[in-house]
């Protein structure tokens, strides 16, 4: 680091350590008197890019965090996280490439009633609202935003996050109309959609 | 139906011991598997199988292997959820139509049947790959770790005290209201009660021969107070030994003068 | 800070910083596969010596913490507000309609004790002196003067800001009317009224 920073970049920097939570560049400004933090935010961000820890923003929250290549020297020392179960990851899957979306729509794409529990672990880790991912969650899973989500923009063009009726629609050319056809158990037994 | 977060297919770990002594080939899909999510995560495991795309599996191969799961399954005498059986034979169904003539008055056809069922495994294999990547992310406590110690933002809270006018000229009319001082003035007065009225008008009537005014039995020194007072009683007092046959009460007009005399010892009162 | 530093200054940088205890040179090395961590110290130190964080040593011991000079920053006064309490406003009127008054004769206004608490409130919220009202105050409602407070000549001409036993004297020594009314038989010979 060279020569002494700016006042503001020190204030930020010093904030963002002491921190217990990450905070928004809005909560920053108003720890620092009203200042304007996005200049020093900025510029923190890079003097630390290539660093041991690394300033990120997640969710438009920033937070200091080891270097994840790291990973390996600290974790020997630290409790991993519980594992989430497989349902409980294709919910939280679902809920974060999709949202909003109910539980029924979950369960639409599961194929399967997901157990009210499987959804409170995910609320309790205060990963999702009713059901929307969170900041938290951002944070937890180092993304930046929910346009980070591993090949969301890919999933996004393929259609893979219309709804089966609304791909069946396009695909077929045809009106979508319930013509009583015997549907699978567990199956997308919502109203068709009109397109 | 059932909610599904252990092993759905099997009904506890007994099945699991019979299904690990099973030799066959099928039992390694068994094997490796600690359970199915549901019908539909069965079928995209056995698509999986067929190592192809999933926008290119054959959906009559994928129901003759289903099929043949839950026969085997059945075979073992294990316990099949319902909704297993449903897809099943949903799915015993959409075979029927895909390899009878075509009937064009069915609609949808089973082509179409079949097309919403590959979009229904090709989107439910995108979130399970979805949920996996996720999963790989860096994560915090598992990859990378935040301050272990940090110092924390203490936040003294200082009272900002808010009162408005009105609030303020409210509490003083409520103070005063509440203060304002309720006298309760009892003073001394006088009176005439009933009885004395009785005694004095009993007395006096005794030497009324005549018709007399009302007025003439009061206290000639009594002050107004006490005149009102005693006239009152007296009046009831008149009206009590007419009652008695003691007294006749005359009055000639309306507001006049009340008159009354002892009564004659043989005839009774004559009332107003 | 410019370029990559040494991945052995790294990793004690993010070690230090992940860690819940300060660490001496030794517990470093042990958890760094036995590295000689001295000079990566030394280097950390120097390189934070001017920033918002600083690296130190505390009886051979290290950790990151606030730079001195921002100490502040770690502690912050917010103002919240909240409504004055009845009794404290019933005070405040007092003190203002009576001015100067003595705690004393706020609780004989008031008809009950007022806790010395509700006064301090007052005087903390800096409307009031020992107790009369500050130039604070009339800023704060709206006044240009006490002359100002609505009505107060009214309530001076119904003898509402008198003491009560004046205004008692007052309305015993009031002529009572005689309302002729007839007495109960039997009575005590004496009657209640209110004036």
């Amino acid at each position: 680091m060279s020569g002494r920073p700016d006042d503001l970049v020190r204030a930020v920097e010093a904030t963002l350590f002491a921190a217990e939570q990450p905070m928004t560049a809005q909560e920053l400004s108003v720890h620092l008197a009203g200042a304007s933090v996005a200049d020093a935010l900025e510029e923190l961000a890079e003097t630390y890019a290539e660093r041991g820890v690394r300033l990120v923003e997640r969710g438009g929250r920033w937070h200091f965090q080891t270097a994840p290549d790291l990973a390996h020297l600290l974790r020997r020392e630290k409790e991993e996280p519980r594992r989430l179960s497989r349902a409980a990851t294709e919910a939280l899957a679902i809920v974060a490439y999709h949202e909003p979306v109910s539980r029924a729509e979950i369960e639409a794409i599961r194929g399967v009633q997901t157990a009210k529990g499987t959804l409170d672990v995910l609320l309790e880790a205060g990963w999702i609202r009713i059901y929307a991912t969170t900041p938290d969650f951002l944070t937890n899973f180092g993304l930046e935003s929910r346009r980070d989500l591993p090949g969301i923009e890919e999933l996004r063009a393929a259609g893979l996050l219309d709804p089966v009726d609304e791909a069946f629609a396009v695909l077929t050319g045809a009106d979508d109309e319930d013509t009583g056809a015997i549907e699978p158990s567990g199956g997308d037994g919502k109203s068709s959609q009109m397109d | 139906m059932e909610d599904v977060t252990a092993p759905t297919l099997f009904s506890g770990d007994e099945a699991w011991d019979g299904i690990a002594s099973a030799q066959s080939d099928d039992a390694a899909l068994y094997l490796e598997l600690d359970g199915w999510e549901g019908p539909l995560d069965l079928l995209l495991e056995l698509a999986r199988r067929q190592k192809v795309d999933l926008r290119t599996i054959s959906i009559l191969d994928l129901v003759d292997q289903y099929l043949g799961y839950i026969e085997r399954a059945e075979a073992l005498k294990l316990e099949v959820a319902a909704d297993y059986l449903v897809m099943a034979a949903w799915l015993a169904y959409l075979k029927s139509l895909l390899l009878l003539p075509r009937d064009p008055e069915v609609q949808p056809s089973p082509e179409e049947l079949a097309l919403k069922l590959q979009l229904r495994l090709q989107r439910l294999g995108a979130m399970r790959e979805a949920g996996a990547r996720l999963m790989g992310r860096d994560r915090i406590g598992r990859d990378v770790f935040v301050r272990g110690n940090p110092e924390g933002l203490r936040v003294d809270r200082k009272a900002l005290w808010k009162c408005d006018i009105f609030s303020l000229i409210q509490a003083y009319g409520a103070i005063k209201l509440r203060n304002q001082p309720v006298v309760h003035m009892v003073r001394e007065r006088a009176v005439m009660t009933l009885d004395a009225a009785l005694t004095r008008v009993g007395k006096m009537l005794g030497i009324a021969i005549e018709w007399t005014d009302l007025r003439a039995f009061l206290p000639l020194d009594a002050d107004p107070r006490l005149r009102k007072s005693a006239l009152a009683s007296s009046f009831l007092a008149a009206l009590e030994l007419a009652k008695q046959g003691r007294a006749e009460i005359a009055q000639d007009s309306a507001f006049g003068p009340l008159m009354l005399r002892a009564a004659p010892s043989t005839s009774s009162g004559r009332a107003v």
